[in-house]
């Protein structure tokens, strides 16, 4: 019999998780001797499900993991999946604003719950406050936190609004506000790549000698839906009509954009297009995919701690190459 | 609602002090020693001696503790006694949670909870301001205004009382959450929007409540105004507004708590960036439950006072009403 | 009786104080009409002392309603001193005293006194404020009561709140007094002593009153007739002249002519009755 | 309620003709906003975009019908609003049901136990100042650690809201017997058990459903942030979620007339339980 | 009377039925206590017919609240048939018809009156369901009615549920029955007619009744002795014994001896009254 494994996505189920469903459908965690649950979850952090037992594994983004980590929530990062940042903040090309520079005295919009670091992050880069932080008195940008839908807020009551490459933009082209009337002002072109989807687990999963009384060790469980993880992903990106197929039979009606766009398959094609994007890049692109790069991570941890949402230095324990190793046979460097 | 039990302010007789404080002592002493005993270790690090000592004593401590409470109780009346439950019961929530270990991102000791509630007092007071003295109390404000003049334009016009009446019956029925995004999104992400949800939520209880009131007046008493040949608004002045006094007290009770409820779930769908619920948002995601807790006790605080602020004015304006009489 | 300047009095009319002829009420109901007064016809003098007698729901209450224009007829005449109830209503009369004492539980004994004082204050009654508390303790200690002028009428018994809506009615100093059963929930002596009060009242002011009670004795020693009622339907059974002297005191209770009209009453009341009406569902 | 038929429909009517102007009112403002910024709503004027905008701040009535008649068939699929206000009324009145106990029994014991009162009632008073709805997601967590998970989890938190109004109005329920009547069956030397089935427990019945009226709406609002906030593959709080993080103002709108609905619905099946359950107040003025 | 075997019945025992020497009963209250009771000694002998009478508030109730172990006296000796109050309950030797009619709600007319005897099922005097519901009926007829079985209190009037009260009592058929002012809500008539009932099933079946009123002529009518109370401290003013012949009947109503006797009623009672004592807020 197979292993029952519960994967924790981070959201509602939609193409960010095509390479999971992928996987799931064409088999690639049956044959690696695995009974994978795909569990969706809305505004909620995936770190409480996994660290309470609700789930097995997990995906999430660094600065969840990392904070959550800082609390004494014993989660490990055992892979890598997106290798760059797909935090953007739009504004209207009416608005004249080209550089964050201006972003001084503007209205920004950003979701609350632990996304609104990246925003965070480039406007202290340029010198900015926000009333995000509670001991700044006087910000200088106004934050305003809303629950994901950009029309909820653009572009009436903000100047620019958060929005991932792959979701919000295709939301905002719905409303009636074509690419060419936008300015997307990428994240990680400012040097701001907070890492996005990643895969982590409990140190007390890894640690188990018989997981779920299966025979098999955590850490081999871990690297086995790694492995396939990594293979539903390539398998994803490199038949994108196929994958976006596969993901519109699990998504109800979570999948679809809004205004014009209002329509599943058309919106998750662009999904799918935008997460091809931001997996295919760094490690992947050296043929690592799902590796962590060191020089990435370390750079996160500084932003983090520089922002003062990480007061130390996590300790070694929060990433575990070694799954990844076990999965590829590869040697983490 | 509670008319008959909310006497919180009453001392019952006072007997010796005598068992009942001396085992709720120990039962104190119990618990503390459990949570000193676990006191200074790393999460993971709690030794297995140590934690079933402390699991012991705080068996041993609920146990005197809860003996204690209730010979006290039977004597003490007041708020004595619950806080003291109070006190008994965080102690022994510390103990647990310390000697299991548990992180702090996950649920925080009581002691923890009042160190945040300390250092981010300035953030959570305004906070606290936002929700509840611009939400809360100008959207209850509202509300409650609204509702009465509905109510009085119900009872004047036989028409709406059947016509519109049965529909506000309807409408109090329907869930907060439903109405909060839709409203958020009419309304805007600021203040007003959430006071709009409390006004909303705080209406139909009202209208209902102030309706039966006005309708409860003796019939005896109308006709006795009819016998003085009064005009209607003396009689309405004289007779319903006085009967409708204990059942708007009742409204206005209820509505104090979804008031609260109301503003804070209301930031949950959008806000400019202040507020007890956008910071337990924004603070849950940060994993900072501390602060999360301190603010859902700076709400039930600011809940129990407007609640206690509602209850005295309805002794002092209701002092007439039979359920207020002291027996005999 | 001092103060207040009387009331635009029925009896300076020279017309009866309240006229019936042929009066019907019937109450519509959803499980049929109940025929609560049928055929009544009567007149009462100016100054006259009526009282109401007959066995429960013979309509009495109803009676006194109709008078006081709460509810209206469903046929027939009836004329309050020589006007419609409602204008008699309008300007105001006629003093009520409920079945019930029907008192406002948060005003104290004294403003529940002062209710109708207060009320009419804009009218052309019309009393300074000092007057107006004077006369109500004057009442209050009528009904022997002046001593509790600041309390709420749940801290009184019963019977003591029965005396405080007495009082009230008193207080306005109407021409006309529809007392519905105003001493039933007093003990004998008190009753007696109260009795004694409204008939030295009647006679100083020549008020008209139209009394309800179950207590035979009472009706006699009280009236200038006695209307005995019959129920299912409501209707006048008799009529009995009480022409025992005046004063009436506690001699008067005891002549053979008071015994004698109480025995008439009583018969009368009898062939009336039927005691065995309640015993079948309605 | 049949003689307010009349008057109900026509106050309905008059809503829905006031309805129309405001809703153009209140949508023209929008869509001139956006047009003015620049949007391409495929609609020349904000007159002629204030129905047919797609995120209208009112919907106007042809629009509300057709999302309406969209999400209703199929009547069953997990993907249409009455299939998932039936999962969502199963958590509720499995809730209700928790709540009831759970109410009945606290009011049975602050009735029985003075101390026991006086140690909670002031708690239990808190407790519903305290916006549960916060703490809603973290008692899912807490639940989901002992595997309890799904639907259960919806009910529990509903029940945990809903409790509270059960046990405060049954409680002065059970206290509502005249002294006098109490008096009586003292007279009988009749057990406490007596005196609870037969004088006690009939006599807080009426209090019992207004109370569960009460209730049944804490317990919805319970059931909907629960699947809100916890993992959940049905159930109107989850599509709520979902549609608004897909800006589905239309939608929004029709899943809270089926909440709406379902709080009615729920509300009226108790008066009709209550009917039967105390005939003796069938033709009593309440 | 057939149905019901007997309660182990007071009358046997050759005792007193009710003992009270010196019985004292002080209500403590936040603003000073009242002395509800004062001294009170009397003994009632088995079979007995004993009228308390007295003024609002003279403690008549308090007495058999006493008598009932409903409270406890703060002072003296009280026996209720040579045991205490308390064991006098255990043993459910009396039944008690209250002021007001404390009906169940819930319960229909017969389930009203079968209420004592369904409490009572599981104890010595058992009787069989169909032995229960014939002894209901039974005790409706008497108080007249049998039609009226099927409703619920709400649809009778007053003075019927208070007769639904009495039957309730009757029903277990107690060697002892309290009644404080049955008939305090009925017309004279009924009131009359079931004066002969009661008084008819007394002498049938030898209860020992104490009897509250504040009429004299039903104290006067129907008991062996009449105990005259007065207020402010309660107090036993006197006792007349009635020695008219039985059957009483309407002639006994209008003999000399019969007037005489409430004469002599009337006379403690205003004695002991002090119409003032209610002039002064306690
Ligand atoms: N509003 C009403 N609707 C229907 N029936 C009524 C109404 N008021 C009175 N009745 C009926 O009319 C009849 C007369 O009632 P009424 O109150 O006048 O009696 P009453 O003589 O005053 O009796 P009591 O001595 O008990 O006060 C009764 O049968 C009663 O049921
Ligand atoms: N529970 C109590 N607490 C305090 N005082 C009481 C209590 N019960 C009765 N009293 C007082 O005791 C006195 C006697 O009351 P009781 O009810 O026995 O009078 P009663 O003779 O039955 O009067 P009534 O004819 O009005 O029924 C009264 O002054 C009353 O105020
Ligand atoms: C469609 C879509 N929108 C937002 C998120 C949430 N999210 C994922 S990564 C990130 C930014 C943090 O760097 C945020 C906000 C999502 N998962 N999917
Ligand atoms: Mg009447
Ligand atoms: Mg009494």
């Amino acid at each position: 019999a197979n292993v029952p494994v519960k994967l924790q996505l981070k959201w509602f189920p939609q193409a960010q998780f095509a390479g999971f469903f992928v996987a799931q459908a064409k088999g690639f965690y049956k044959a690696e001797g695995l009974d994978v649950t795909l569990l969706p979850i809305g505004d909620q952090s995936p770190i409480q499900t996994v660290a309470t037992g609700a789930a097995d594994f997990g995906t999430t983004w660094i600065t969840d993991l990392l904070t959550a980590r800082q609390q004494g929530l014993p989660v490990v990062h055992i892979a890598q999946l997106f290798q760059k940042s797909g935090y953007t903040l739009v504004a209207l090309k009416s608005s004249n604003l080209t550089d964050p520079k201006q972003f001084a005295g503007k209205r920004v919009g950003v979701w609350p719950s632990g996304n609104e670091y990246p925003a965070v992050a480039l406007l202290k880069k340029y010198g900015m406050t926000t009333s995000l932080d509670s001991t700044v008195a006087k910000p200088s940008v106004q934050a305003v936190t809303y629950p994901f839908d950009p029309s909820l807020v653009f572009p009436d009551k903000v100047d620019l609004v958060s929005a991932m490459t792959y979701n919000e933009i295709d939301q905002i082209v719905g409303l009636g506000y074509p690419l060419d009337k936008l300015k997307v002002f990428n994240v990680s072109d400012f040097g701001i790549n907070l890492l996005e989807d990643l895969m982590f687990t409990t140190q007390k999963t890894l640690d188990s000698k018989n997981f779920k009384n299966s025979g098999m060790s955590g850490q081999e469980v871990a690297a086995r839906l790694v492995r396939a993880t990594i293979k539903g992903w390539n398998y994803a990106v490199a038949n994108q009509k196929e994958a976006v197929q596969i993901v519109l039979v699990n998504c109800g009606n979570t999948c679809k954009g809004s205004g014009t766009r209002s329509n599943a398959a058309g919106h998750q094609t662009w999904q799918m297009a935008e997460v091809a994007k931001l997996y295919k890049a760094g490690q992947t692109l050296k043929g690592n995919a799902g590796l962590l790069d060191r020089a990435t991570y370390n750079a996160n941890v500084k932003l983090l701690m520089d922002l003062g949402i990480l007061k130390a230095v996590p300790s070694a324990g929060a990433v575990n190459y070694s799954v990844w190793e076990e999965a590829t046979g590869k040697k983490a460097k | 609602m509670a008319s008959r039990t909310v006497a919180l302010g009453r001392v019952g007789a006072r007997g010796l002090p005598g068992l009942g404080w001396l085992t709720l002592l120990l039962g104190l002493a119990l618990l503390l020693a459990a949570v000193w005993n676990v006191w200074n270790f790393p999460l993971d690090g709690v030794p297995p001696a140590r934690k079933a000592l402390s699991l012991a004593l705080i068996v041993l401590g609920v146990g005197a503790g809860m003996y204690g409470l209730a010979a006290l109780a039977r004597r003490t009346g007041g708020l004595v006694p619950a806080l003291l439950a109070a006190l008994l019961t965080l102690i022994a929530v510390e103990g647990l949670l310390r000697a299991y270990g548990v992180p702090p991102g996950l649920i925080p000791t009581p002691t923890r909870v009042a160190t945040a509630l300390y250092q981010s007092r300035a953030v959570l007071l305004t906070d606290a301001r936002v929700t509840f003295a611009q939400e809360a109390l100008l959207g209850y404000l509202a509300g409650v205004g609204a509702g009465i003049a509905v109510a009085l334009a119900a009872v004047r016009f036989p028409f709406l009382e059947r016509g519109a009446l049965p529909y506000a019956g309807l409408f109090s029925s329907i869930p907060i959450v439903a109405l909060a995004p839709v409203i958020v999104k009419a309304f805007g992400l600021e203040w007003p929007s959430k006071a709009i949800i409390v006004a909303i939520t705080v209406f139909f209880p009202v209208v209902v409540n102030v309706v039966r009131g006005l309708q409860s007046a003796n019939p005896l008493l109308l006709d006795l105004m009819q016998t003085y040949a009064v005009t209607p608004a003396a009689a309405f002045r004289l007779v319903r507004v006085p009967s409708a006094l204990p059942f708007l007290f009742n409204a206005l009770k209820i509505g104090s708590t979804l008031a609260l409820i109301g503003a804070i779930v209301g930031e949950f769908f959008g806000t400019t960036g202040q507020g007890l619920g956008f910071r337990i948002q924004i603070e849950a995601g940060r994993f900072n439950l501390d602060i999360v807790w301190a603010a859902i006790v700076i709400a039930s605080v600011l809940g129990i006072a407007f609640y206690g602020v509602l209850s005295w004015l309805e002794a002092r304006f209701t002092g007439w009403h039979a359920s207020r009489r002291q027996p005999g | 009786m001092t103060a207040a300047a009387p009331v635009p009095a029925l009896r300076e009319r020279g017309q009866p104080a309240v006229h019936l002829k042929d009066l019907n009420m019937v109450f519509r109901g959803a499980q049929g009409d109940t025929v609560a007064l049928k055929d009544a016809t009567l007149d009462i003098g100016q100054g006259e002392f009526i009282s109401l007698i007959g066995p429960s729901g013979c309509g009495k209450t109803t009676l006194l309603r109709l008078m006081a224009d709460l509810i209206t007829p469903t046929g027939g005449d009836l004329l309050v001193g020589g006007r419609s109830p409602a204008q008699a209503r309008q300007e105001r009369a006629y003093g009520y005293v409920f079945q019930a004492p029907a008192l406002l539980e948060w005003r104290t004994v004294l403003n529940n006194v002062l209710l109708p004082l207060d009320v009419m204050a804009g009218s052309a009654n019309r009393m300074p404020k000092a007057a107006r508390q004077a006369r109500a303790h004057e009442m209050l200690k009528l009904v022997g009561l002046e001593g509790f002028a600041a309390r709420y009428p749940w801290q009184l018994s019963g019977g003591m709140q029965q005396r405080v809506s007495i009082a009230r009615a008193l207080a306005f100093d109407p021409g006309l007094l529809l007392m519905d059963e105003p001493f039933g929930a007093l003990d004998e002596i008190t009753r007696e002593h109260l009795n004694g009060e409204l008939l030295r009242l009647w006679q100083e002011t020549g008020k008209t009153v139209v009394f309800v009670t179950h207590g035979i004795s009472e009706a006699v020693f009280l009236s200038t007739r006695v209307v005995v009622m019959t129920s299912r339907p409501g209707k006048i059974e008799g009529v009995v002249d009480i022409d025992l002297p005046y004063p009436r005191n506690v001699e008067t209770r005891e002549s053979p002519r008071f015994f004698e009209l109480a025995t008439r009453v009583r018969e009368l009341l009898r062939r009336g009755h039927g005691f065995d009406a309640d015993h079948q569902a309605r | 309620m049949g003689g307010n038929l009349g008057p109900m429909l026509i106050v309905a009517v008059i809503a829905l003709l006031l309805y129309w102007p405001l809703m153009l009112a209140v949508n023209v403002g929008a869509a001139q906003r956006s047009l003015n910024s620049g949007a391409e709503l495929g609609c020349a004027t904000a007159i002629a975009c204030a129905t047919q905008l797609r995120n209208p701040v009112l919907p106007a009535p042809a629009q509300l019908g057709n999302s309406l008649r969209a999400m209703s068939v199929p009547p069953m699929a997990p993907t249409s609003v009455p299939y998932n206000t039936l999962v969502t009324a199963g958590e509720t009145v499995v809730g209700l049901l928790i709540a009831s106990a759970l109410g009945v029994g606290l009011a049975v014991a602050l009735v029985a136990s003075r101390a026991f009162e006086r140690v909670t009632l002031p708690w239990l008073i808190a407790s519903q100042t305290v916006p549960v709805i916060a703490l809603a997601p973290m008692l899912a967590v807490v639940l989901g650690q002992y595997g309890v998970q799904g639907w259960l989890p919806k009910a529990l938190i509903a029940a945990y809201i809903a409790f509270f109004p059960v046990a405060v109005g049954v409680a002065a329920g059970l206290r509502s017997p005249d002294p006098m009547q109490e008096d009586l069956l003292t007279t009988y030397r009749a057990s406490g058990w007596q005196t609870f089935w037969t004088l006690r427990l009939p006599a807080s019945l009426p209090f019992l459903f207004t109370s569960l009226k009460v209730a049944a709406t804490a317990a919805l609002i319970g059931s909907i942030v629960a699947e809100i906030s916890t993992i959940s593959f049905s159930g109107l709080g989850k599509m709520l979620a979902e549609n608004s993080r897909a800006s589905d103002t239309l939608a929004l709108w029709v899943i809270m007339l089926y909440g709406a609905g379902l709080g009615i619905a729920l509300v009226a099946v108790l008066g009709l339980i209550e009917r039967l359950v105390t005939p003796w107040r069938a033709g009593q003025s309440r």
